[in-house]
């Protein structure tokens, strides 16, 4: 089983000082060891952007894609190899910007897939755009007089959508963050984990001090009930969101990969392409 | 007679696409060699469409000059196409509508209403046309019989007989009133070739090649590709899957490129400048991909359902930035299905996007083709490092993109122990990781784009173009995709007018084949390279690319295609005026 | 005051007999006439489909965009004149698969728009393969074995966005439609109308006569207060969205061009765009 | 001195950027011209960064080939610049970090952190330095002074009086180690010219044009045009949006630009590329859009921080489907600025998009602009018919798509009576609707494509090449954008040597200017197109567009822009062993 320094690269990490992605990166790779999935078993699917880097310091494989494209890629990765761990990581322009329709459809499409949002409410690469999680009002280079837009809310959107699982975590909040991590990683279905993960050089409203007084725990709420959609809703629309841990969770969901008419449990890649003779003379008599 | 070519036409939605499709199989079953094409719109129901069969004891694949029996379903049909007619050209019309013929213009009304309405289906109706068809035509009943039975065996006894009456009651009405009309086509051969297009025959070719993931949103005129593949696949252990967008269908085959899997996805002229960032993606990370376009009148939406070839520019050059793309141009259902096999082991090989340029001629009409062989059919999955000596080599050695002669650098897959590595559209280093200093951007560069300069594959030059005639014509016709039968043709023509003429089939646009073009062109007197499409787009890369030679464009971008005469035609015409 | 008939072209429309999107042009022109719009103050925005065709036959400005883009360049056509009443057309294909990431963002802005939406659940301009809003297990081209993913559900995703209009019409409930059509486009912002318009030939399961069994009228409920955005999602949530009438819609909405700093009330297009030789030497200056 | 290079290296996010801005702006105030360019990476904070200005008595548009007095904040600055020092260069390090200098480098250390420190802020480390730097260029501090005085003002007394006292200690402690030492540049004329950057230049040009849309999604290099037109737009009523993604930036500017607005857009390669499906609708259904593509390596995320000019066959041809677009290429922030009123002026005359192909290096570098001429900036809004007319017209008159003899058709706007129309993408008749008939498709296509085939504005031509020097020449150096100010000094240094050589730019990618381009080739002995690619994409697209006369590429597409020097060493190189 690999140990956590099995999953470190050489690279240092590049990140801003106090940037929230260090939690993220380090609860990931926790998650990861704790269940004692190899590092080559794993496909860190990355979009662009900040948190986009983070597969850079994860040593499993790692592909970074165009802006917003991390959905689709990661769908591909999943169907050639059912195999593998895939997950997808990005930041919340890349997720709910230009990746909005893809976010969407992959929820409705439920392969097995875990989506960490790397959600800091600001463009961070591009330094310092508004982003569709940003606040109204919030001003930026690009909204200098202040964010006229109504914020994503993306976990309002995921159960609207049909999601099996939504989660919330909060990168300083490392002991729930791995625990989440794990259950979406081992979840059967696609998973998303919006996670908190302050921008400290270009957002400083949503800040780490903000989060901890705004943010309410639901995992401590005895009460709350994760498998109960209308409630859940309810939950989200009711407390604008800020919360955190395991907002919903469908127990049957069913991975897309395995409804497929079919669709051999051996990963693609592994099968023989090769068709027999009969096979490919049964072909060409539909032609004849 | 050699050939004989019929047509029918009505309104859309009415079934004639089916009912042509069993005229077209059956002649191809008696052993002709069929040529089937349509004129169609975006509309569903309504609207003018007519159906095209050319019937000949040889290959053809271009559309006719001329009609020899034309069905008309109903009077617009008449008025629309009766001038197609070729002289002695026989009309056949459902009585039904009371047709009225064009002077000069022989009609033979049977009532193909009247005999549909007695069998209380309406659909009858075109099979007995069906019928009427085969009786002007001498062509034998039995054959279209054995045919019918077999389509409707699942839907029972009584379909087939319904058919069956339909069929035989066309045909001996017809023979009652015309039989001293009737053509008389040169028996077939009877040989049991394959009726295909070419969008069949890609969806084969990649099934063949190993391809399991074919991934795609429905466009005129590619969505056949993935339609046909999700019938197949679940019996190969694949998916067909149908996704938001061509962003994305694009991108999940990137994915499952990069994880080893062979993926393809195809569209037309819209979906290709969508798929421009991400085409760059995988020519920057190396990842193999197969992208079918097939070409349909541009831009914007264009013309759906008009054929046009002019996406050339953006499917060699299209994306920003400077990446490897490989691509091929099959003209016949036959090269399409190999090109499909191909393009699967190229990507492989060198790790970049392979895009086929189909058209909507060559992707929807359906042709005659001899055989496909199952021994021609072979998977190189190209350079992949073996797990073992990855695990012997031990962590953070293996170098993805490491520097090699050929520029193309043995991969690992997901899975594989100290094979990590990271793929990315950012410039990297040799290992993968960012690196964006000058020296090794360059090489990087070159490496990428060096790879691609030429084509092999099994130590075998990939040919770039196919040339027929003489070694130094008088006169040279250039094509590529669905022109290649029309000039075909076309130097048939001119070659009975005299003329000494070869034909020369660009098989990749790009790399493109610049000596082996220099050279064919140099040794003719004249080149022309025929086109469907405005500004002369194959011509314009040509000079691009170092061909210096003048070459004289023949375009056409009405949406049709050429005719075989019109590019016979269009060669004389330059010649008018100039001493020979 | 224009007439039903100043607002028909001479172009036939060239829908399949029995098409859905019949009822939904002629509500559509009701609904202009009633509100006493004049025609060359209407601009049509139009996908690609079967539906995207409604504008070739309404005597407006009509824009025939490309696949899923209706969205953005209504916005365009908005900002440019504010004096126009714009209104966004297209299929489900066109809106909720290619056209997801933008109909999401339209609603978060809020633009004064209508969108109308012609759900068959069905892709019909390109002869029968499945929609987003196809039913699961749903049998077509593409999905010859059925349907795979959970339908999207426009009017809880609508709702999820912070949208200000929500409504769901049938197109052979003509007088209804007409209504609902008549307050969207008088809504101040962003308002969606889901209008259910089967396809006769290629869904042979969305039909008619399924839809006059399956739907309930919310207008027709005295206990539903349409300005609950909570309680109108647990109504969508519970009915599946088998649903007609106006859902939500809320009273104080602002559309964005009201908002946008310093925008003029004077469209675009009429202002005169020249600046004083001051104000061009005041903007040098910045420079020196 | 006529002129002198200063140069700063730190880390990034250190606020180096707006030191060097402040260093740079002042120089320019005394009457200086300045060039000045950054070297940074998409890192935010930590990471190497540096800044270069060239200060000069002349216009200086070219990176420097030496450094005259380099100032490091940390070791690693030393490390990697302090061979671009010129022979007798000076090094002014922060004395902070115990500064290493290489062997026979002049090395003056100044206690820039234990200023700040004293002052209880760190900023005022990078103040010390400017105050060092002007001492050792001889530059008068009270120039320093001022500026700092304005740029503060609104921060408060206090604020003032710490960057004063920041300056002058690193002054007064650099003479007092130094004075020998220091350079002495000749003074400036004093005259206030402008400073900007390509990205200012085409914001304003924007608003004087009388743009009120700026609609883009954030990309490294031409975020900028987005954010200063969020700040200017509001002021004259018009608005700049961010929106989800490129798709629908450009698609919001063609629904404005239908509507009768001026609209526009501004990108990077993966922008361009997501465009392309639009830009074919614009082109299609005839509606004016201003794009604007500032080149970054590529392709796919490629290098966002470098400096690339790989997008010209995209910019131009990118798109699937045959369709017309005009692609201006302005070299200089002066002419990015008229070239965006130009691109406004050309949407609205000719209805089709104009995109300006901009590039990091004009996009991101300051540079010296004598100025902008206010009586230069016309609004052509091009033919929109007159409403009164329209209303005499009545219904079901107007013909939005007549044929023309220049191909433009004039158009209504949306709120005029009888003006309707369907525009679409779709293949299309006069009035608009949709129509696919054979005959009308190739003449449409002729229209469009023949419209942008020469360019005039109020009966001017555009010029389409700017041509200096001898008539002649033996050496000819063809650029475009900003290898422009490169090749003119390029050709300084050439001439110095005895060449007789002339510069052409190329003005308008497309339609390109062949006739200039043949008649100034033909005329010279020896042509070279100086490109940063890798591909020579503006020679290919010469040789495609029938330049036929042989060119030279001399190419460089490591992400760093061509010096003078390196220009004319190409040019020499290539002279070698061949006989004069
Ligand atoms: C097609 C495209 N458009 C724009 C960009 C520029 N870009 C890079 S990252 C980014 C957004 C970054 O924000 P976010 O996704 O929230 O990530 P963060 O940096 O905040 O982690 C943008 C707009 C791009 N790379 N590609
Ligand atoms: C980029 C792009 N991809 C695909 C198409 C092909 N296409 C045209 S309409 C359509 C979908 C039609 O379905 P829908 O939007 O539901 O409209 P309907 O015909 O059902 O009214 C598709 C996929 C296209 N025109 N452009
Ligand atoms: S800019 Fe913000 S998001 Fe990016 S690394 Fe720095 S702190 Fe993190
Ligand atoms: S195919 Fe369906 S959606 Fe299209 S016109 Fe016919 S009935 Fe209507
Ligand atoms: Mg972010
Ligand atoms: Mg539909």
């Amino acid at each position: 089983m690999a140990t956590l320094a099995e999953f470190k690269t050489a690279e240092k990490a590049w990140w801003c000082p106090g940037c929230g992605d260090f939690g993220v990166l380090a609860a990931l790779q926790k998650a990861l060891v704790e269940l004692g999935i190899e590092p080559e078993n794993v496909v860190i699917v990355a979009g662009i952007g900040c948190s986009g880097r983070i597969g850079n310091y994860i040593y499993s494989y790692n592909f970074h894609t165009t802006h917003g494209r991390t959905m689709p890629v990661a769908l591909g990765v999943k169907l050639a190899n059912r195999n593998l761990t895939v997950i997808a990581t990005g930041g919340d322009g890349d997720g709910y910007a230009i990746g909005m329709g893809h976010f969407l459809h992959a929820i409705r499409r439920n392969p097995d897939i875990t989506y960490i949002v790397m959600d800091n409410h600001i463009y961070g690469l591009t330094k310092g755009q508004t982003s569709p999680t940003s606040d109204p009002g919030f001003k930026t280079k690009t909204t200098p007089q202040g964010n006229l837009e109504r914020p994503v809310r993306p976990l309002q959107l995921a159960i609207a959508a049909g999601a099996t699982f939504v989660a919330q975590g909060f990168s300083s909040n490392q002991k729930q963050l791995v625990r989440i991590f794990k259950e979406a990683i081992t979840h059967k279905g696609f998973a998303l984990v919006n996670t908190i993960s302050p921008c400290v050089t270009f957002n400083r409203v949503n800040t780490y001090d903000f989060y901890r007084e705004a943010l309410v725990d639901l995992d401590e709420d005895p009460n709350y009930d994760p498998t109960d959609r209308v409630a859940a809703m309810r939950k989200l629309m009711e407390t604008d969101e800020l919360v955190t841990g395991i907002v919903y969770r469908e127990p049957e969901s069913i991975p897309f990969e395995e409804k497929l008419p079919g669709f051999r449990p051996e990963p693609i890649v592994s099968q023989d392409w090769r068709l027999s003779r009969e096979e490919f003379e049964r072909f060409l008599d539909a032609y004849r | 007679m050699r050939e004989l070519v019929w047509k029918i036409g009505g309104e859309q939605g009415t079934g004639l696409d089916s009912t042509s499709d069993v005229f077209a199989t059956v002649c191809n079953r008696l052993g002709y060699y069929i040529y089937a094409y349509k004129t169609f719109s975006s509309r569903i129901k309504g609207g003018h469409t007519n159906f095209t069969v050319r019937v000949s004891t040889r290959r053809v694949l271009a559309t006719a000059a001329g009609v020899h029996v034309l069905v008309a379903m109903d009077q617009d049909s008449i008025d629309r196409l009766a001038g197609e007619l070729v002289p002695g050209g026989l009309l056949i019309a459902d009585s039904h509508f009371q047709p009225r013929a064009p002077e000069g213009v022989q009609m033979v009304t049977v009532p193909m209403t009247e005999i549909a309405r007695d069998l209380l289906n309406p659909v009858y109706r075109n099979i007995a046309a069906i019928g009427a068809s085969a009786a002007l035509l001498g062509l034998p009943l039995q054959a279209f019989k054995d045919y019918l039975a077999e389509k409707f065996a699942a839907k029972g006894e009584q379909v087939v007989q319904g058919n069956w009456t339909a069929l035989e009651r066309g045909y001996s009405y017809t023979l009652e009133q015309a039989a001293d009309k009737a053509f008389q086509l040169d028996p077939g051969d009877g040989q049991r070739r394959l009726i295909m297009t070419g969008n069949d025959a890609i969806a084969l070719g990649a099934v063949a090649a190993g391809c399991r993931l074919v991934v795609a949103y429905p466009i005129t005129p590619a969505s056949e590709i993935l339609e046909n593949c999700a019938r197949i696949l679940p019996r190969f252990g694949g998916a067909a899957v149908q996704v938001e967008d061509e962003l994305a269908a694009v991108a999940v085959c990137i994915g499952a490129g990069f994880a080893g899997a062979r993926a393809m996805t195809a569209t037309a002229g819209p979906g290709i400048s969508l798929m421009q960032e991400n085409i760059g993606l995988a020519s920057m990370a190396e990842i193999p991909v197969v992208i079918v376009d097939v070409q349909r009148g541009g831009p914007s939406t264009g013309m759906p359902t008009k054929h046009e070839q002019s996406d050339l520019l953006a499917l060699a050059y299209g994306g920003h930035g400077e990446g490897p793309r490989i691509v091929l141009a099959p003209g016949t259902a036959e090269q399409a299905f190999y090109d499909t096999v191909l393009a699967f082991n190229l990507a492989d090989n060198y790790h970049c996007p392979v895009i086929i340029a189909s058209d909507l001629g060559l992707g929807l009409w359906q042709q005659t083709v001899d055989s496909l062989d199952f021994d021609r059919v072979v998977i190189d999955r190209g350079p992949v490092v073996d797990p073992k000596e990855l695990e012997a080599m031990g962590r953070d050695v293996f170098q993805r993109y490491a520097f090699t002669e050929s520029g193309v650098s043995p991969r690992s897959l997901p899975g594989m122990k100290y094979g990590q590595y990271l793929a990315t559209g950012v410039e990297h280093a040799t290992d993968g990781k960012v690196k964006e200093d000058p020296a090794n951007r360059t090489r990087m560069m070159q490496k990428r784009l060096n790879k691609i300069k030429k084509l092999e594959i099994g130590g075998q030059p990939v040919p770039g173009i196919l040339y027929e005639g003489p070694a130094r014509p008088e006169i040279l016709l250039i094509s590529y995709g669905s022109t290649f039968g029309v000039v075909a043709e076309a130097a048939e023509l001119l070659r009975e007018q005299g003329h000494r003429v070869a034909t020369l089939q660009v098989r990749v646009i790009r790399p493109l084949p610049v000596e082996e073009l220099r050279a064919a062109i140099g040794a003719a007197e004249k080149t022309f390279v025929v086109e469907n499409n405005a500004t002369g787009q194959l011509a314009f890369i040509m000079r691009a690319e170092g061909v210096e030679h003048p070459v004289e464009s023949i375009l056409k971008y009405d949406g049709t295609l050429f005719r075989p005469d019109e590019v016979a035609a269009a060669v004389l015409e330059s010649y008018k005026g100039v001493p020979a």
